[in-house]
C-alpha cells in the first residue's frame, strides 16, 4: 500500500514539474553579462572559477567546513579496530601503482594550474590527489589511518585554515572575501594550493578512515 | 528534431534507466556497479549541458569517490558476515 | 572597525578548527572563550540594529547581490542571534563538566559544536538561497555527528533516521532553490522580494511548497516530527540540549524568514494548514511526553510539541503581535528545553538511570536541580512571569483579536498538558527514595548552568519589551 | 526542447525516484544509493532549467560542483553510521525506533 502511494506520488509529481517547467519563461535575470564584466578583476579567467572562488567564494568557504566536520563525524562515530591493515598484493601491481600515483600528483598539479582558465580546479585536483592515495592503500602500499595524530591533522585542516585566514585578513582590510583585484589572482592560487593539498587528504580520509573501523563485530 | 537532441534523449533515457536499475537490481554489488554507470552517464551529462568543471567533478568525485566508498563498505561488510559465518 | 555580521561566522569556524588541530577531548576553554566573544558581538550587533531601527547588511566579497552573496541582520535575525549566544555559552560550561576526559561522546564534541554554531549564525545571517542551503547542511551534519558521537546501537540508529530525514529535507530545498533559479535567475532574497508575485508561474508555487515541507521535515512539525524523539532523547545531554533549544529553531527560522519575506504573495494558501499541524503536533506531542517511561524522551516530545506553537502563529501574521508570540516561544522554549536537557543530564548522572518512575529521592539530594526543572516547566506551561507566559499570552491576544479560537483553544489546552507532564516528573523526584536507592555526587558546575537557563527563562519574560523593541528594526514586523 | 530541459526533465524523475527510494528501501546501502540519485537530480534541475533557452551559466555550475562535495560528504556520514551500526548489530536495516 505505502509503496503504491509513494510511487504513484513520484510519477504525479515528476509529470507536474516537467509540466510546470515547459511553460516556463526565461527568467528575468541574466546573471552572465555580469559575471563576464567583473572577470577582469576577479583574479581567474575562467568564469566557473571566478564564481566558485570570488563571486560566491563564501559558499566554497562554508562547503569545505561540510567536508572537514563530515570527516569529524566519522572520526567521532567509527571506533579504532585496527582495521586496514595492509593485504598483500603482488609487487608488481605494486610497482604499477606507484607509476599511477606519481603520474597523478602530476595530474593534479596540472588541474589546479589549469583551473585559472579552464575547467579544473582544486576540487577536481583534490580529488585526483585522493585517488592516487586510496590506490597506493588498495595496493598496500599505504596502511589504513588510525588516530590523526597532530602532523595528518594540520595537513587536514590547512587548506581550511589558510581560507579562514585570508578571509578574516581581508574581513579587517574591509570586506569578507573582499579581494583587492591586484592580488585577488594570487591570493585565490594561495587558497587553492592550500585546498588541493588537504581536500585529498580529506577525501583520502574519508576513504582512510572509514576503513579502521573494521574488527570483528563486539 | 536534430541529432544533439536525439542524443540528449537517449542519454536522459539510460540515466533514468541505470537509476532504476541501481535502485531494485537484486544484488548489491551489481547495484553499486550501476550506480557508478550512472555517475559516468552524469558525467557525459554535464558535458552535454556544457559543464566540463562538473563533468570532471563528477567523474572523480561523484562516480570515483562515491562508488569506491560504497564498494569498500560493501567489501567491508561481505567480510565481516563471512567471518561471522565461519565462527 | 569589528563587523560583528562576519565575525559572528568567522569565530565558531576559527575555534572549531582549533579545537581539532589540539586532538581528541580537548578545546574546551577555547570553545568557551570563542562563545563568550561571540555573545559579546551579538549583544553588541542587538544595540546596533536595536538603536538604529533597521537592518545592517554586509556584502560578502564586496560584488552585491544578485552576482554576490549578501549578509543581512534585521531584527528577526539578530534576536535568533542572541538566542544562539545567550543558550551555548551556559551550555558549553555545563558540557566542559559532563564529559569525563576519556568518554569516547565527548571526544570530538568542541570541533562538531564549533560547526553546528557557526552553521547556525551564518544561517541566521544569509540573504542568499544557495547559499542558506550550504549552511542547513552545515547545521545537519554537525548534529547528526553529535548525535552519533560514541554511541550505541539504538544512538546510531536514531542519528541515521536523523541524517536520511535532514537530507532529505534539505533535499526538497535545494531542488525549490534550483527552480527558484530557472524562474528568476537569481537567489539572492533582497532580488527575489518584487519579482515574486501572486501570478507567479506554477513552476515558483511548487518550489516554494518544496521548500517550506523540506524545512517543516527539518524542524519535525507533526506529522515529520518520527525522527525527533530518539535522536533528542538519545543523545548526551548537552548535545540534546543543543539541538532541542537551537537547531530545530534554525528550521523554522528560516520558514519564517521565507514566508514574511519573498513568498509572502504565496504563503496565505497554507497557514491554516500549518497552524492545523501545529495543533495537532501539541497535542500528540503532550501526549507522549505524558505516557514515555525515559525522562529524556519526556522532554523530547515535550519538544515535539512546543514546536507546535511556533507554527500557530502563521495564519495570525497578517495582524500584530503574531510574530512577536513567535520569536518569545522560541526564546522561552530554546532556554527553558536547554535547562530541562541540561537538569535531565544531572539526574541521569546522579541516580545512575534515566525512567522517569526510577527519580525518587532525587529532590531530597538535588534540590537545585529540581528547582531549575521546575523553573523550566514554569516557562513551558506558561505561568507568569516567565517568558513562556508572555508568548502564550502575545499568542491568546492575537488570535482573539482575529477571531480564531480554535487557536486560543489548543493554546489553554496545551499548558493544561505540560503541566501534567511537568508534575508528573517533579511528583516522582519528590518521593521518598527506596532505601537501597545510590545517588552518585554530580559537579556543582552542572546544576548551577540548569539552573543559570532555566532562571533565565523566566526572568526574560521581565525584560520581554526590549525584545519586541529589537523585533521591530529592518521592516520584519 | 532545449538539451537544458531534457536534463531538467530527467532530473526531476531522478529526485522522485530517489525520493521514493529513500522512503520504501529498507536496506541502507541501497538507501544512500537512493539518496545520491535524489542529490543529482536537483543538480541536474538547477544547471538544465538554468539554460532552458539558451547558453550556459557558470553560477549554477559552481553551485553544483560545491553541492557534489556536500553530497559526497554527507554519504561519507551515513556510510560511517551504516558500518558502524552493522559492526554494533550486524544488521543492515534500521531496527524499529524505541519509543518511549
Amino acid at each position: 500500500m505505502k509503496r503504491v502511494v509513494v510511487v504513484g506520488g513520484a510519477f504525479a509529481f515528476t509529470l507536474l514539474l516537467v509540466a510546470a517547467m515547459r511553460e516556463l519563461a526565461p527568467a528575468a535575470i541574466d546573471l552572465r553579462p555580469s559575471v563576464a564584466a567583473h572577470l577582469a578583476a576577479s583574479g581567474v579567467e575562467h568564469p566557473v572559477t571566478a564564481v566558485l572562488l570570488n563571486y560566491r567564494g563564501y559558499d566554497t568557504l562554508l562547503e569545505i567546513a561540510v567536508l572537514l566536520l563530515a570527516l569529524l563525524g566519522i572520526l567521532a562515530v567509527t571506533r579504532d579496530q585496527g582495521g586496514g591493515a595492509p593485504r598483500p598484493v603482488d609487487p608488481l601491481l605494486q610497482m604499477l601503482a606507484r607509476i599511477a600515483a606519481t603520474l597523478m600528483i602530476v595530474v593534479a598539479i596540472y588541474l589546479l594550474w589549469a583551473g585559472a582558465f579552464r575547467p579544473g580546479g582544486a576540487f577536481q585536483a583534490g580529488a585526483v590527489l585522493a585517488a592516487a592515495m586510496v590506490l597506493l592503500h588498495l595496493t598496500g602500499l599505504l596502511p589504513g589511518w588510525r588516530q590523526p595524530g597532530v602532523r595528518l591533522r594540520w595537513g587536514l585542516a590547512a587548506g581550511f585554515l589558510v581560507f579562514l585566514a585570508v578571509a578574516a585578513a581581508l574581513l579587517l582590510a574591509g570586506g569578507l572575501l573582499t579581494y583587492p583585484p591586484a592580488h585577488a589572482g594570487a591570493l585565490i592560487l594561495l587558497i587553492e594550493s592550500g585546498l588541493t593539498f588537504s581536500l585529498g587528504l580529506i577525501l583520502a580520509g574519508l576513504f582512510l578512515f572509514l576503513s579502521r573501523d573494521e574488527g570483528d563485530a563486539p | 528534431m536534430n541529432l544533439g537532441l536525439a542524443f540528449d534523449l537517449l542519454l536522459a533515457a539510460s540515466l533514468l534507466w541505470s537509476a532504476w536499475r541501481a535502485l531494485n537490481a537484486s544484488r548489491l554489488d551489481r547495484a553499486i556497479v550501476l550506480f557508478i554507470v550512472f555517475g559516468l552517464l552524469m558525467a557525459l551529462a554535464w558535458a552535454r549541458l556544457s559543464a566540463p568543471d562538473i563533468a570532471l567533478a563528477e567523474a572523480a568525485i561523484g562516480a570515483g569517490l562515491t562508488g569506491a566508498l560504497l564498494l569498500d563498505a560493501y567489501g567491508a561488510l561481505r567480510r565481516r558476515d563471512t567471518a561471522e559465518a565461519r565462527e | 572597525m569589528i563587523d560583528p555580521l562576519a565575525w559572528l561566522i568567522l569565530l565558531p569556524l576559527a575555534w572549531a578548527t582549533l579545537a581539532f588541530l589540539l586532538g581528541p577531548g580537548r578545546g574546551a576553554w577555547l570553545g568557551i572563550g570563542g562563545l563568550a566573544g561571540q555573545l559579546w558581538l551579538a549583544v553588541g550587533l542587538a544595540q546596533k540594529v536595536g538603536a538604529g531601527g533597521r537592518a545592517i547588511g554586509h556584502s560578502v566579497g564586496g560584488w552585491g547581490a544578485p552576482l554576490g552573496i549578501d549578509l543581512a541582520a534585521d531584527g528577526l535575525s539578530t534576536a535568533m542571534l542572541l538566542l544562539t549566544q545567550i543558550v551555548a555559552l551556559p551550555l558549553a560550561i555545563y558540557a566542559r563538566a559532563y564529559f569525563k576526559a576519556d568518554d569516547p561522546a565527548g571526544l570530538y564534541f568542541w570541533p562538531l559544536t564549533g560547526f553546528l554554531l557557526a552553521g547556525l549564525n551564518a544561517l541566521f545571517l544569509s540573504a542568499d538561497l544557495f547559499n542558506l542551503y550550504v549552511t542547513l547542511e552545515l547545521v545537519g551534519l554537525a548534529a547528526v555527528g553529535l548525535v552519533s558521537a560514541g554511541g550505541g546501537a539504538q544512538q546510531i540508529a536514531a542519528a541515521l533516521r536523523y541524517l536520511f530525514a535532514t537530507l532529505i529535507g534539505s533535499g526538497a530545498y535545494l531542488l525549490g532553490v534550483a527552480l527558484i533559479y530557472g524562474a528568476y535567475g537569481t537567489v539572492s532574497i533582497g532580488t527575489l522580494l518584487p519579482l515574486i508575485t501572486a501570478e507567479a508561474p506554477r513552476l515558483v508555487w511548487i518550489a516554494g511548497g518544496l521548500m517550506v515541507l523540506g524545512l517543516m521535515l527539518k524542524t519535525a512539525l507533526f506529522p515529520f516530527h518520527f525522527w525527533l524523539p530518539p535522536a533528542h532523547g538519545g543523545a548526551p545531554a548537552p548535545v540534546s540540549a543543543l539541538l532541542s533549544a537551537l537547531v530545530v529553531k534554525a528550521s523554522f527560522y528560516l520558514i519564517l524568514r521565507l514566508w514574511l519575506g519573498p513568498f509572502a504573495a504565496l504563503a496565505d494558501t497554507a497557514a491554516s494548514l500549518t497552524a492545523l499541524l501545529g495543533a495537532a503536533a501539541i497535542l500528540w506531542g503532550s501526549y507522549r511526553a505524558i505516557r514515555v517511561q525515559r525522562l529524556k524522551m519526556l522532554i523530547a516530545y515535550s519538544t515535539v510539541a512546543q514546536l507546535g506553537y511556533l507554527f500557530l502563529i502563521f495564519p495570525l501574521l497578517s495582524g500584530a503581535g503574531a510574530l512577536q508570540a513567535g520569536v518569545m516561544q522560541a526564546f522561552a522554549h530554546g532556554l527553558a528545553k536547554a535547562a530541562m536537557f541540561a537538569a535531565a543530564g544531572v539526574l541521569i548522572k546522579a541516580t545512575g538511570q534515566d525512567r522517569v518512575d526510577g527519580l525518587a529521592g532525587a529532590a531530597e539530594r538535588l534540590p537545585l536541580t529540581l528547582f531549575a526543572f521546575g523553573l523550566a516547566g514554569v516557562t513551558l506551561m506558561g505561568l507568569p512571569p516567565s517568558a513562556g507566559f508572555l508568548a502564550k499570552w502575545q499568542l491568546i491576544e492575537a488570535a482573539l483579536a482575529q477571531g480564531q479560537w480554535l487557536i486560543v483553544a489548543v493554546v489553554l489546552a496545551g499548558g493544561l498538558l505540560a503541566a501534567v507532564y511537568v508534575f508528573r516528573v517533579l511528583r516522582q523526584a519528590f518521593l521518598l527514595a527506596p532505601a537501597s536507592r545510590d545517588i552518585w555526587p554530580v559537579p556543582r558546575t552542572l546544576e548551577w548552568t540548569a539552573f543559570a537557563l532555566a532562571a533565565m527563562s523566566v526572568l526574560l519574560g521581565l525584560r520581554g519589551l526590549e525584545l519586541m523593541q529589537l523585533l521591530r528594526a529592518g521592516g520584519a514586523a | 526542447m532545449t538539451s537544458g530541459l531534457i536534463f531538467a526533465g530527467a532530473g526531476a524523475a531522478l529526485f522522485a525516484m530517489g525520493v521514493a527510494g529513500v522512503l520504501l528501501i529498507e536496506h541502507l546501502l541501497r538507501r544512500i544509493l537512493a539518496f545520491n540519485l535524489m542529490g543529482s537530480g536537483a543538480f541536474l534541475v538547477l544547471v538544465g532549467l538554468a539554460q532552458h533557452h539558451d547558453a550556459p551559466d557558470p553560477v549554477p555550475q559552481a553551485m553544483v560542483l560545491t553541492g557534489i562535495v556536500v553530497a559526497v560528504a554527507a554519504t561519507a556520514l551515513a556510510l560511517a553510521l551504516v558500518r558502524r551500526l552493522h559492526g554494533l548489530t550486524g544488521s543492515l536495516e534500521l531496527p524499529e525506533a524505541e519509543d518511549d
